[in-house]
Order: C-alpha cells, then structure tokens, then sequence
C-alpha cells in the first residue's frame, strides 16, 4: 500500500509532494548534547511507520521533537504535518493540529482519577472519541474509572495513555513503546485497535522494542541509529531480511 | 593532600590563602580615599564573614544533600550564642568551653527538634523546623527572659561570677583564648594601606577553615553520597536496605552543631546574645546565603554569606554625604542628579538593592554565585573546555535535582 | 584611647534605624544629626547653638577640627546594631556614637561603646534598664524613661479621671514593655488607681482584638497601652473600634491611656488619637527659645516640624561637642567627666542635669493629648502640661532602677 | 460563656483574615506549585490601593491663607480636595469617607495586572526551576515591593479607617440575652467576615464548577503532558496567578480599617500564612480555609487572661504549637493531598 | 518449604480485592515467574513482599523469619532486592553512584555514619560496582548521570543496583519491558548466569513470554488476585484456561 518514499534529501520537499506528514533534518540536542541528527522521513495519510532502534538510539527523542516538547530542543530543521508547519509550533498548538502522543512512561497525572484523565483530553479542541467509545474499547479502565490514575496496574495505565490520545480527534499518532507491560492477549487487542484506527484514517508512528509485532502492523519501517535514520523502506522488507535485522536490531 | 582529591585541596587551598590574607584583600582602597567606603576588612566585618559562612557551610550539609530545607537553623544559632555567653558568664571569658558548650547544646536541641521535624518530608518538614524555631524566638523574646534577656540580649554584667577568672578589675572582662583577647588588633599601615590584623577573626577563620575542609570531607564520603542519594529518590534508598531516617538526622545534628559553632563564635567575637538570632528572618537568611552561593556546592555558602553581609554592612553606610563626595568632581546639577539617581539604592535604600540583586543573580545565573564564578571561569579558558571544573559536579547534581 | 582624632576632622557615628518598623523615626533621626554636624562646622543658622547656656561651640567645629559623620542601620535589631557600630568604630574611626530607636538597641550598642572605649550618646530609649540596671559609665541618655513618664502622667490622670479608676494594661511583652508597665502601675496605683490586669501582648501581634475584647468585661475603666510605634497604632484604632471610648464602666467614661507618644505615631493613629492623654520627651511646640531656635533651623531645611526623635538627637550631638570643647580633650573618660553632673539651659525642655550617677538627664517632661480637630499634620498632639523637673526626679538607687553600675569610663585602647 | 463567646467572634475575624491570605496563597504555592514569598507583598500592595486611592480622592487644591500661619509663622496653606471642589462638600466628603471599600473597584484590576506582569516576567520562569530558586527570587521581588512601598509612602503606618457608616459596633450580646455590652463586635470586622466569605464561596464556585482547578492541577503535576492534550497551560497559570493576586490583594484592601497598612505588614503576615496553608494541607483550598478559621479561633483562645496564666507564653506560641501537632499527627496536615510538595 | 512462603494473603482497594488468598511457595534457587492478565495483583503481590504495602491478612515468611511488619529497609537486609515496573534508580547521581550504593548497604548495613572517609579510597566498593556495570554493558556509561539514561539502559541499571547486593531472593517486575531484543537476550543470559554462579532464587514477573520460558521453572499464573494455576513452562503453554485468559494467540 505504501509507496517507498525517496528523500531527497536537503531539500525541503514537504510543500511539493503530497506527503502528510514530513520530517526534514530535524536536529535536536538535551542542553548541550546533540542527540536527533538530522532525521527524515515522510508517511503518507493512514500510514503506519515502525520506527526502530536500540536502546539510546533516539527514538523517543524523535518523537518528542515531532510532538513539540521543549525537551529535546529542535535546533535545525522542519516537520511540516498536512501543510502546517509543526516546527514553528509548541506542543499544545501541536496537539491542537491533531499531532497525539502516547510516551513511554505513560504520563498518567496524579492526582486526577482516570475519568478526570480523559476528561483532560477533552478540553481543549479539537475533540475525538467519546468516554462511552473508549470504554467500550478498554472495559477494565471503565470498571477503574473511579481510581486515582497512577495507582493503575502497569497495564491499565498503558490503555489509560492510549485511550487519553484517542479521546481527542488526532491526525498523526505517536506511539512510544505501547506494548510494554502488556499482556500478549492485550496486545493482539491493542494490534486490532490499531488497525480499526489506520482504517480511520489516522497516521501512526510506532516505536516498539518488540520489532516483529511492530513491523507485521507497519507499512514502512525507519531505523535509528544514534540519532540518524540508518534505514528507511518498507517494513515487510526488514521483517524477511534477516541481515538487515542483524545489523540493525540485533535480531 | 589531606586525604583530598587534586581540586578539592587546590580550592581548600586557595580558600585558606583567601581567609589568610583577608585583611589586606578586602582593604583595597587606601584608607581616607573616596573607594575607601568600600572596604571590607575591618575585624568585625570580616568575623562575621567567616562565621556566617561556617553556618552556611553547615546547612548547606543539611539542604544541599539532602534537599531538606530547614527554615528554623537560626534557632540553632541563637542557642550557641546563649550557651556561649552563659559559659562567660558563670565559667570563664576563655573562648575555648563557651563554643564547645554551644556546640553541644545546639547538637543536642539539633537531635530532638531534628528527630520530630524529620518525621516529615518537603514543605511539611519546612514547616515543622520554622514552628520550633519560632517557637524558640517568641519564648526567647518574652517568657525565658530570666535565661535570655529578652529584647535586649544576655550580656556580661560585672556582677556575674566567673568562677574560673576570679576577680577582672573595674572594667567588664574580654573573651579571650587563653590570654590572647579576641579584640586584640595590630593595624599595620603600608603607604596610605591600613590593614587590622585581628586575633579574633583568625581564631573564627582558622574555625572556618577547619569547618571547610570537615565539610569537604562530607561531601566526597560515602555518608555524602547517602546524603544526596536521599535527595534522589527516598523510596530506592529504602528497598536498597537503607535505613534513610538516621542519614538524614545525622546530617540534620552535624549542620545543628555546625550553627551551634557559629553561634558561640558571634558571642565569642561579641559576647551578646540576641533573641533576632533566632527570628525567621534569621533562618531565611542561612537559607538565602546557600541558595544565592550555590547550594550543593562547596564553596557557594561562604560566597553566599559574604555577600549578603558585605551588602548588609557596607551597603547601608553609604549616605548622600559620601554620595556627594564621590560625584564631587562633576558639576553641580549633574552632581546631584548622580546623588538623586543613586540615592534610593543605598543607606536606607540597601535593602531595595539586595532584594534587586537576589533576583539578578537567580534569574541570570541559576547555579548562584558558584555558577558565575565558573562561567568567568569558562571565558578565560575557552580553550581547553573540558577541563575539570572545581564545582562542575556538584553544580550539576544540582541542576538535575528537583 | 580609641580612635583619637588624628588629623583636621572628626568622625561621629550615627547609628539610626533606616529598615525596619521605625524607618521613619530614624530618618528624622539622621535629619537632626545632619543639621547638628551642619550648625557644629558653623554652617545653617546655627539653631541651638545660639540658645544653648554654654557657649563652649563656636561653629568651628570641635576643638577645632571639622566634624564628619558616618550612618549605620540598626534594623532595630541589637545583632544588626552592634555590628553597624563595631563597623563605625573600627573602621570609620568614630569617636562617639549616637542614635537608635529602642531600649534594646539602646542598650545592646552601649555595652558595646562601653567596652570599645567611645562614648555614646543614646537615641530614643525609654526603658528604665538604660540608665537603670543597664547603666554604663561612657553612656548618656537625654531621652526621658518610663519612670518619668508615670511621675508626669499621674498627676494629670487625677486630673483628667480621677482617683477612683480601674485600670487595665495591655504590654508589649519584651523588657521595654515591662517597665513601662511597672513604672505607670506603681504611679497610678499610688494615686489610688487599682489595676485589674497586665495582659503581655506579642510584639507585632497586628491584630489585637482578642485582647482587646476582653477588656469590655473586665471591670476595668481604663485601658492602659504599653505599645509602642505600628503595635500602638493598631491596638488603639482597634480599641476604639471596638468602641470602648463610647463605654460607660463603673458609671464612668471609659478612658485609653498611651503612656508613650509621639507625632509619627499619633498620624498612624489618625482620629482614633483625639483625646488620648500620654508623654512625650519634647514637643515642637514647647515655647523655649531653644525649641523655636531648633524648629526654625529644621523646618526651614525640612519643610516639617521636627519630631522627638529628631530633638533627641541634635541636642545629643550638640551636648557631645560641647562636653569635648569644655573638657578640651577628646578622651572618652575627659568627656564623661565633663558631663557628669552638669547642668544647662537652652536646649529644650528649661534647665537640665545630666546626673552623675546614672548618666540619666532630668529635664521637664511633657505631658500631651491628642488634637480633636487637628488645624493640620503637625498639629496632631496638644500639649497638655509640663511637668516641671522636681516632680519627675528620683533617687539614684530607686528600686526600679537597681541591680546596675556605672563601672568606670572605658577610653579604650 | 459570654467571654468565650467574643473569643470565638474574635477568632472567625482573624480566621477570615488568615483564611483569605491563605487562599490566595494555596492558589500559587498549593496549586501552581510556586513557593511565593511575595505573598505577602501582594496582600500588602493590594493595602496600599487603599491607601493610594485615598490620596487621590484626597488631592487638594492649595490655597493660602492669610489669617493663619503654619508651624514657621508662614501663611497657612490650606488644602481642599478636588472631590469636593467638584461634587461639592458633602457628596465629596462622603466619597473620600467610602475610599476604602471604593478602592475594592480601583485594587482588582491592579492586582490582576500586578498578577499577569509578575507571572508573565517573573514566575514563568521558575516553575521548571527548583523550589530554592523561586523562594530567592519571589523574596528578591517582595524585598524590592516592599522597598517602593516605603519610599513612596514612608514606614510608619497611615490611617485608612472605615466608612463612618461602619464605626462602631454591634452588641450581639444584647440579642443572645447577655447584658449590654458584654459581646460587641465592630461592624466592619462582621463586613470583613461576611466580605472573606463571599470571596472564598467565589473562589470555590469557580474552581469546582469549572474544569479550571483540574486542568491547573494536572498541569502542576505534569505541564508536558497537558501541553500534549492540546492544553495551553501557561495561559491558565497566568489567569490563576491573577486571580491569586486578586484574592491577595482583596484581603488586603479591606483589612485596613482593622490593621493600618505599612509596608513591612506583607512580611509578618508571610510566615502566618505559609503556616496556614501548610497545616490546612498542600494543594487544599478548603483546608487553608479551614486551617486559617481553626488557628485563628485558637489563638483567640489563647490569648485569653485564663488561659495565659495558666500557660504564660502561649498567645506568642500556640500557632506554632498547634502546627507542630498537627503535622505530627496528620501527615499531610488537615486536608492535604498526596506528592503535593512532599519532596 | 520454599525459601518464600506466602500463605492467604488478601488486599483490598477500597471496592477492589487486589489480592484474594494467594499462596505461593518459592523453592530455593529456583526462578519463579508470575505471569497473569494486566490488574491481576501481581506487582501488588511483590509490593506485600518488600514492605511497600501490608497485607489485610495473610503471612509472608522468607528464609523461615516473617516479613510482616518490618520496614523496606530491613526487609531488603534480610535479603531480597526488586526491580520495580518503573525504574527506580537516584536520578540525580552518577550511573556508578547509583551502583554504588546498594553495595555500601550490602557491606554496611541500613546505616553507618562514614562521613570521614572518601568514596574514592572505596577502591573496593568501586571495583565491584564497575564489575557489575560491565556485566550489564554499562561500563562505558558509569559517568552518566542516570537521568539522561535512555529507558532501557535506566532498566538495565536497577538491575544492575539490585544484582550487585547479591540478594537472596531477587524480584523482578518486568526487567527487560523496553529493553531492546539484544539487550533482553543479553540480560537472559545475564540472570542465568548469575544464577548459576551463585545461590539466588528469583522471582519474576514478565509479559514477554521469551524471557518466561526462557528462565522460568515453575510459572504462576495470576488472574484477578488469585492464583490460576501453577506449573511447570511445559505445561503452562499447552495450559487452556491460561491461552485464554492471558496468552491469547501468542506464540511461545
Ligand atoms: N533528558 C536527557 N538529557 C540528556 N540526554 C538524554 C536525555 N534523555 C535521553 N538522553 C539521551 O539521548 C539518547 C537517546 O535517548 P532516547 O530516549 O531517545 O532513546 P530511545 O531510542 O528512545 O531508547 P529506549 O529504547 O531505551 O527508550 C540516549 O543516549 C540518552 O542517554
Ligand atoms: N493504591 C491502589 N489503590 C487502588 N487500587 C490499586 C492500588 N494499587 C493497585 N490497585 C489496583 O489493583 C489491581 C492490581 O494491580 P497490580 O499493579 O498488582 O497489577 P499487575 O498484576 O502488576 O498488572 P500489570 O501487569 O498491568 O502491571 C489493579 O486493578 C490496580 O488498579
Ligand atoms: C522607640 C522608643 C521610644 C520606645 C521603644 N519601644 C523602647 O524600647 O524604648
Ligand atoms: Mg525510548
Ligand atoms: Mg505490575
């Protein structure tokens, strides 16, 4: 489904091509030490990006750049999502152009129950999925909803970070590492639901440890490696070549 | 040296050659030269130099590993002083049993006071130590009085019974370390220099310095590294099978005795002892000195005392008179538009500057002093960046904290 | 002896509150002191020096020598205080030491003047403990004392209210406090006055209304107010709030009593101050030629009157100028010699005696009330009376002011 | 009975007083997270609306009169204020009598402009920055508040009485059936009372009805991901550092019939209300309110002539005293929430 | 008996039974695995064991002595460390400080007042702590300071914290959730190794059915607060209530 994108790379392509969402050298730095440098890619709409890497390699840092946090700090380049172009951007105003990001630690807020943390994600606008919806997803948080969120089990928070980012109405989905912690028959759920939103038309980047489950649901794969995309192609392609697995992912 | 690391004892030893040679570094102006305002080095500021910084030192052991912030430390303060002039008073004007009595004694109201307030963490334990504190001072102020004098200070009086010293002759008695008087003074005047040489600020800065590197000795130990461990993260200290509550007492008791130290010296350079040395206020401002010096670091405290008292006590001299001296060589209206600029800023206007250089330095330089000193530190040597900055660690651990 | 003046000028050191609750009262403070340098090096008009009995100051400054002078901060803290005198001292080379705005402070800084070997000349100090228990040999006081204030104040309470009174103190609970409290107790006692209660208030309690309350019920017909500065702006607003003036108690008019006054308080006071009868060291408009000498120099230079502080503390620096010049020697022991016992005129307030005994100077007191319909700002306080002399003047060893000595004058090193 | 009675009228008063700055104070320091040591300056600017709208109304024309003389023996300058000049005396009298409660009107836009500027140039920095920082900072700033203060209106305090509407007092006593007399309470202290409790059911309303407080919190507690939900929380913490500094300076405006205003009364009230806010439980509203309420009654209590001589001392030290207590026995003092400043 | 006895533990939240009678019996250097649906108790089941909740009832015996009712600090004294499902490490210091100190507290005990002494004459204390980061491939990051550790290397070294006070019992909540395949390999082997070098018996909790089978001997399966089954791997896999209320269609 997904064309190979070619970059060219240096050349701000996002305006000409009818990419949805594009990376253009994004270099990024903690403080003083530089860390994204210099990544690329483009996803077209509904796609879904693997985006993989060793421990260290950069990967939650990419998609926190993406989604505009202060921390790393973008100092080069562009990301240009649907025309607009997110780098001029901070992250709520991100958010507000549908940008969603599910971290890696969860980031449930204390202090608000888990209603109350999906409540949150429905004040500001633009607004997606109902409660009802998203109960009907993850019934456990519905019997939990109640609960001081970070009292949640590991698992229960990790829905509770993913239903947070479908309560809004998003474009692009940033997953990091929403696997983790969950139990195999939660993540074939979490894989299905996946798809049920592509099928929305909803982009996603996932970042997964767990490769091959990441790779089976993704159209195309990006490799990091110490902060620079080391490959970029389709991701069925990674999953047969065992070679590039070795050199890449140590699998 | 010393069972010192390279920079430590380089620092160790540039501030002993700086507390050494303070009479003369703080005295740069000629005597009777219009800068001359701005000297520092006469004893009693230059005591209360040192002996601020050794309260500082002191919790800075407390806050700046651990990260508890005690607003009640004066407390401590004022009850060394006691201590120290009660030791005048019924024992002997020698310095020596007066401060280790108030060394004691702070220890000892250091261990109780400490034992409860610590029950609690963060704001709660703040909350707790400025509650004793104050507790401390109000009783001080108006009901102990037979013990503190209230409002006006214990002092010596002539009646009192010394029984160690026996009869002193008409005049009151002076504190003295076996026979040396505290305030005994040599001024030695080079060319239109004059500098004092005072017993009492070297026995304070040979305290000091003996305070300083005791410190240092912390904050590289392993008890150090427990002490900012707790900071980090109580609950891993608990499942590594530490026991987090003695660490923290401890450290609470050393920076108590530490205050204790400092109190029975301001007694011993000036046997009175008030009941503001135990005012909020006074906490607030130990609190301040860390955080403007650079809490965590080693030498930020003493920078931080400094400061604040140089400010306190040089600052608030400067009157219109000495304005119009400085500007007199302008003409006359400009003269005065200098006096009128400058005038809000200085004498009864030197609160207005501290509190202006407070924010100054927090907003511009977050590390405190320490940091200012690196980054001055850092435009000279450009060149070799990485090389090792005396406080760059401890600054860092800082910065990463909270 | 301690900083012997060495070269064409001499330096006196003015030790005044510039932070803190009595900021005010120590810029008038270092008003005075600046006029008095100014009439001392023969510059202004001269002010008192031209009422004053001796005529020992000639407008060439001391001896000869130009005065000079250096300020310090007390913050009203005895810590703060010492060390801005130490610091004018040791580093200014001042060779007297004046100012400050509490008994405190007073004290605190004498003791150090004592064993620095300079002399001081104290500020506003009202406690007995500064010429009393406290007393130092190379210390004077020109500012008059609680007990003083109980002796001037009595005779026209009767006046005002009678003998057959109920009295019920409210104390600031720190030393100076306490002997007002005593010294007004004992007076008024003795006149017939009971007293039905001392209540010790916290220092800068703010809000006094849970003391004040239960005085309604007390049986008491008089409020005494031990307060001083913004603790008795408070407590008097609230007690006329609480309207204790329109009370009836024991069929009489219930009455308030400020024992201590003065003009910067009674502006922070406002309305509430009308009619309420209290002491004061000096007024401004006392009639002597030395107070219209004084008010005119200052006015002129000021825009305002002068107030207590300020008088205090100009006669202080003149009284040391002149003791020098008669001694002729700046010695601290020469000085306090030439000051002890001695008696003049013309600077305020008639005939006056520093004594030989306490360092205590006698002098009339003026008993005040505040204006009902004030003319304008400075017009705030009425003077009532003026007590002459005799009738404030006790005995060197008066319980009240037992337990201290002078010891010896200390010229230091 | 009737004295215990006025002990605990007296205590609602000062509760109030406590409770208002402690609310103020709970909104930046207990939800925003910031330790603001200008608290108290902020109380104390909104005093000297006051005071300074007092002064305006108070603006005179000066005219010399040649019958009297002043203090010098100069002509007398006789002032009349502009007001009256142009409402005439009396309309303009009675203006000038009610510039304290008008100054409410002049003290909320200033102290919410005082709010914004402050946390927009100031604060917004600090909230990153740890807590060490932001008490040099914030006490930097109530230094040079306080420093202004004074130079423009001097130390001593300056009267700023009630409308005379207000002087005066009610006998509740008399209702209860006591004898007259024996339990009065000033009218404006029951304004205060009745004005506190307006404010703090405002404050409430608006932070339980709205999502406002909750939005607040969690961005307190994790600004990055509230700013990931599409929340522009700097806005919300400069509205509620407004509203902070409203509820500040309110409280100051109106206490100071009761307390006259100089500028070091932020700094004593300081400590109190940290006191306050701390034993009520960090990030607790209705606690500072309780808390304020519980320690102003018990030292109303205290400071009671039964009570002092059996216990001397105690009216200086029972805050202190009950705080110690309390946070012995209840961890997060009265009502106060879990991780909120516990580190 | 086990070196761990759990007898009729029960805990409640509120409305919730977290924890419903468990017994569990852990054999002496043995690996033990936990596994069960997301919510079953499991983290709450280790958090009775170290102390960080009491249990409503219920006993915990470990090497013969209860644990009930004593502190954190002197439960991990007795001998049992844990990894926590989010990394706890002291963010604040150093990659090699962070190691450091639980071999102070292994060497030391809960407290010892060594304010004279220097870390750098530790040599001793050092050596161990850098033998262990390079056991964990960490060496090269020991100046770090352990907040700007990636995810995966803030797992690695917990464990690496936990490992070097060679416990007796070591608990492990999910050590390789976000750790890179290699790395997770890497930390296999580095448990079984560990385990055969010295008398540990470890307790473990994962989702990643590789890391289970690849360690466990015996399994017990957790579904909401009460013990399925407990088993060999063997039989675990093939087990139908567990495919279903756990495994799903996940290869094994
Ligand atoms: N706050 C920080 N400060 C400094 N360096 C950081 C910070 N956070 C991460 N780093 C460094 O940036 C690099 C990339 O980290 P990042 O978290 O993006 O990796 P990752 O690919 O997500 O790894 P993982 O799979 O372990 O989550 C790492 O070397 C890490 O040490
Ligand atoms: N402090 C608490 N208050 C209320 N409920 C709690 C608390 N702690 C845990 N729970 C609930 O108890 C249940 C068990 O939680 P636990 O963390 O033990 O699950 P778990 O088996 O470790 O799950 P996971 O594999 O997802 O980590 C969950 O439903 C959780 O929401
Ligand atoms: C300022 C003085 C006149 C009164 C002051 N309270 C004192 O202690 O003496
Ligand atoms: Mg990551
Ligand atoms: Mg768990």
């Amino acid at each position: 489904m997904a064309e190979t994108a070619t970059f060219d790379r240096g050349q701000n392509n996002a305006a000409t091509h009818p990419k949805f969402l594009s990376v253009w050298d994004i270099q990024a730095y903690y403080g003083e030490s530089y860390i994204v440098q210099g990544v690329s890619f483009d996803i077209h709409e509904g796609e879904i990006l693997a985006l993989l890497g060793r421990n260290g390699a950069g990967k939650t840092s990419t998609l926190r750049t993406i989604a505009r946090l202060d921390d790393p700090a973008l100092r080069h380049g562009e990301i240009w999502l649907d025309h607009k172009p997110l780098h001029k951007m901070k992250s709520h105003e991100a958010a507000a152009n549908g940008i969603a990001l599910v971290p890696e630690d969860r980031r449930i807020i204390p202090g608000l129950t888990v209603e109350e943390n999906l409540q949150l994600a429905q004040i500001a606008p633009p607004i997606g999925w109902s409660l009802e919806r998203i109960y009907g997803l993850f019934p456990r948080l519905k019997e939990r909803r109640k609960q001081e969120g970070v009292t949640l089990s590991g698992g229960e928070q990790q829905m509770l970070a993913i239903a947070r980012a479908l309560a809004r109405d998003i474009k692009v989905l940033l997953l990091d590492e929403p696997y983790e912690g969950l139990a195999p028959v939660i993540v074939q759920e979490i894989a299905k639901t996946l798809n049920i939103i592509r099928d929305q038309g909803i982009t996603t980047i996932i970042v997964e440890q767990n490769a091959v489950a990441a790779l089976k649901l993704a159209d195309r794969a990006v490799i990091l490696d110490t902060g620079s995309v080391v490959y970029d192609g389709s991701a069925q392609e990674v999953l047969e070549d065992e070679a590039l697995r070795q050199r890449y992912l140590a699998i | 040296m010393l069972g010192l690391e390279r920079k430590d004892t380089l620092l160790l030893i540039a501030v002993a050659f700086i507390t050494l040679f303070a009479p003369i570094i703080l005295n740069p102006f000629p005597a009777g030269s219009a800068l001359a305002q701005f000297n520092a080095g006469y004893p009693d500021l230059m005591q209360r130099f040192v002996i601020f910084g050794i309260f500082a030192i002191g919790f800075n052991i407390l806050f700046g590993l651990t990260g508890y912030l005690s607003f009640g430390h004066a407390a401590f303060l004022g009850i060394g002083s006691y201590s120290a002039v009660w030791m005048f008073k019924l024992l002997s004007m020698n310095v020596i049993p007066a401060i280790l009595l108030s060394i004691v004694m702070a220890g000892l109201f250091a261990l109780v006071i400490g034992f409860v307030s610590l029950r609690r963490s963060g704001i709660y334990f703040s909350i707790l130590t400025l509650a004793f504190a104050q507790m401390s001072y109000n009783l001080a102020y108006s009901v102990l009085t037979p013990i503190t004098n209230g409002e006006t200070g214990l002092q010596l009086t002539l009646s009192d019974p010394r029984i160690l010293d026996g009869d002193t002759g008409g005049g009151l008695p002076v504190t003295s370390l076996f026979g040396a008087e505290m305030r005994e003074t040599t001024t030695l005047f080079i060319g239109p220099w004059s500098w004092d040489f005072s017993v009492g600020y070297y026995f304070c800065a040979v305290l000091m310095l003996l305070a300083f590197y005791l410190s240092v000795r912390i904050f590289r130990s392993p008890f150090g590294m427990m002490l900012r461990a707790v900071k980090s993260n109580q609950q891993r200290m608990n499942y590594t099978g530490l026991n987090t509550r003695p660490y923290t007492l401890a450290a609470f008791v050393i920076s108590g005795m530490y205050a204790g130290l400092a109190g029975g010296l301001l007694a011993a350079m000036d046997p009175l002892a008030g009941a503001d040395r135990m005012q909020w206020t006074a906490s607030g401002e130990v609190v301040l000195m860390t955080i403007l010096g650079g809490a965590g670091t080693l030498i930020g405290p003493v920078l931080g005392a400094g400061f604040i008292k140089y400010f306190e006590n040089i600052f608030s001299k400067i009157n219109d008179g000495i304005l119009h001296q400085w500007f007199a060589f302008m003409p006359d209206g400009l003269e005065n538009v200098m006096v009128a600029l400058i005038h809000p800023f200085i004498g009864k206007g030197w609160h207005l500057t501290l509190g202006i250089m407070f924010m100054l330095v927090v907003i511009f330089l977050p590390g405190g002093l320490v940091e200012g000193a690196q980054r001055t530190g850092r435009m000279f040597r450009r060149r070799d960046r990485n090389a090792d900055h005396v406080e760059s660690d401890a600054a860092r651990q800082r910065a990463a904290a909270e | 002896f301690t900083n012997a003046p060495t070269g064409s000028a001499v330096t006196l050191g003015f030790n005044v509150p510039q932070t803190g609750a009595y900021a005010d009262e120590g810029a008038d403070e270092l008003r005075a002191f600046e006029l008095a340098v100014e009439h001392l090096n023969g510059g202004g008009d001269g002010g008192m020096l031209n009422t004053f009995s001796s005529k020992a100051l000639d407008g060439t400054g001391i001896m000869g020598k130009k005065v000079e002078f250096v300020t310090g901060d007390t913050q009203t803290k005895s810590d703060a205080a010492r060390a801005s005198a130490q610091s004018m001292i040791q580093k200014d080379g001042a060779i007297m030491i004046s100012g400050g705005s509490s008994s405190g402070v007073a004290v605190a800084v004498q003791g150090l003047c004592q064993e620095a070997g300079v002399i001081f000349m104290s500020g506003l100090t009202h406690s007995n403990d500064t010429t009393g228990k406290d007393r130092k040999a190379n210390g004077f006081r020109h500012f008059f004392n609680a007990y003083m204030s109980a002796a001037a104040l009595a005779p026209v309470l009767q006046n005002l209210y009678g003998t057959d009174r109920k009295a019920y103190h409210l104390t600031a609970d720190y030393t100076w406090g306490w002997t007002q409290e005593e010294s007004i107790a004992a007076a008024t006692e003795a006149m017939g006055w009971q007293t039905t209660e001392k209540v010790r208030t916290p220092l800068g309690a703010g809000d006094f209304s849970s003391y004040i309350a239960p005085v309604l019920n007390s049986g008491a017909d008089v409020l005494v107010l031990n307060h001083y500065g913004g603790d008795m702006v408070n407590s008097l607003t609230q007690a006329v709030q609480f309207g204790l003036r329109e009370r009836q108690a024991n069929g009489q008019d219930f009455q308030i009593v400020v024992p201590l006054y003065s003009e910067l308080m009674a502006r922070g006071a406002g309305s509430a101050i009308a009619g309420i009868p209290g002491s004061q060291n000096w007024d401004w408009k006392l009639e002597d030629e030395g107070t219209k000498a004084f008010v005119k120099s200052f006015g002129e230079k000021y825009g305002f009157p002068p107030s207590q502080a300020a008088h205090t503390c100009y006669v202080q620096t003149l009284l040391y100028a002149d003791a020098v010049t008669r001694a002729g020697d700046f010695n601290p022991c020469a000085v306090v010699e030439a000051l002890e016992g001695y008696e003049f005129d013309g600077l305020g307030n008639g005939p006056t005696l520093y004594r030989a005994e306490d360092h205590q100077c006698f002098k009339d007191v003026v008993v005040v009330k505040g204006a009902e319909n004030p003319q304008d700002e400075f017009h705030l306080v009425e003077i009532v009376e003026v007590t002459p002399t005799e009738q404030v003047t006790y005995a060197p060893d008066h319980p009240m002011f037992a337990g201290g000595a002078l010891g010896e004058c200390n010229p230091g090193a | 009975m009737d004295a215990i009675l006025i002990q605990i009228l007296n205590g609602l008063d000062k509760g109030s007083a406590y409770a208002l700055i402690a609310l103020g104070l709970t909104l930046i320091f207990g939800t925003l997270g910031v330790v603001n040591f200008a608290h108290g300056a902020l109380f104390m600017i909104g005093a000297f609306c006051a005071v300074t709208l007092q002064k305006i109304l108070t603006l005179s024309v000066t005219t010399i009169d040649p019958e009297r003389t002043d203090f010098l023996g100069n002509p007398m300058k006789v002032q009349t204020p502009y007001v009256e000049n142009w409402f005439g005396p009396e309309l303009g009298a009675a203006i000038i009598d009610w510039a304290v409660p008008l100054a409410i009107l002049l003290a909320i836009p200033v102290m919410v402009l005082v709010g914004f500027v402050m946390e927009r140039g100031l604060i917004k920095h600090f909230y990153k920055r740890p807590h060490a920082d932001q008490i040099l900072v914030t006490f930097g700033l109530a230094i040079v508040l306080q420093e202004v203060i004074k130079y423009f209106y001097g130390a001593n305090p300056i009267p700023t009485p009630a409308p005379s509407a207000f002087k005066g007092s009610l006998d509740i006593g008399v209702w209860l059936g006591f004898d007259p007399y024996s339990i009065i309470y000033p009218y404006w202290r029951l304004v205060y009372f009745f004005f506190a409790g307006i404010i703090i059911a405002g404050v409430f309303a608006f932070l339980q009805f709205t999502t406002f407080g909750m939005v607040v919190r969690a961005g307190m507690a994790d600004r990055e991901t509230v700013g990931l939900l599409g929340i522009d929380i700097d806005k919300r913490f400069t509205l509620m550092f407004g509203l902070a500094a409203a509820v500040a300076g309110l409280a100051g405006v109106m206490y100071t019939p009761i307390l006259s205003p100089n500028y070091h009364m932020g700094m004593d009230f300081l400590v109190l209300s940290f006191v306050v806010v701390v034993v009520g439980g960090m990030g607790s509203l209705p606690g500072a309110v309780l808390a304020g309420f519980l320690l102003g009654i018990l030292q109303s209590f205290a400071s009671m002539n039964e009570v002092k001589s059996l216990l001397p001392g105690i009216d200086q030290i029972i805050i202190y005293l009950v705080a110690i207590v309390i946070l012995l026995t209840r961890p997060r003092g009265l009502m106060g929430r879990r991780g909120v400043m516990e580190d | 008996m086990g070196i761990l006895e759990v007898k009729g533990v029960n805990k409640r939240f509120g409305g919730l039974q977290a924890l419903g009678d468990v017994n569990l019996s852990v054999k002496e250097q043995t690996v033990h695995a936990i596994i069960g649906p997301n919510g079953a108790g499991k983290s709450t089941l280790l958090n009775c064991l170290v102390g960080k909740l009491i249990p409503d009832s219920g006993s915990v015996m470990f090497d013969g002595q209860s644990v009930l009712g004593r502190k954190p600090h002197e439960i991990n004294q007795m001998g049992i460390s844990r990894v926590f499902q989010t990394p706890e490490i002291f963010a604040d210091l150093s990659v090699l400080e962070n190691v450091m100190i639980p071999c102070f507290a292994r060497r030391d005990g809960a407290f010892r007042l060594h304010a004279y002494e220097t870390v750098r004459r530790e040599a001793g204390i050092r050596e161990q702590a850098e033998a262990m980061l390079a056991d964990v491939n960490m060496l090269e990051k020991r100046h770090m300071t352990a907040s700007s550790l990636s995810r995966g290397d803030k797992r690695r070294l917990e464990m690496a914290m936990c490992l070097v006070q060679e416990p007796k019992l070591l608990l492990l909540d999910e050590p390789t959730a976000g750790m890179a395949r290699a790395d997770t390999n890497n930390t296999i082997d580095l448990l079984k190794e560990i385990k055969a070098k010295r008398d540990i018996t470890m307790c473990i909790i994962e989702h990643d059915m590789h890391v289970v089978f690849s360690l466990a001997e015996r399994i017990t399966v957790l579904a909401q607060g009460t013990p399925l089954v407990e088993e060999t791997p063997e039989n675990i896999k093939g087990h139908p209530k567990v495919r279903e209320a756990y495994l799903g269609e996940a290869q094994v």
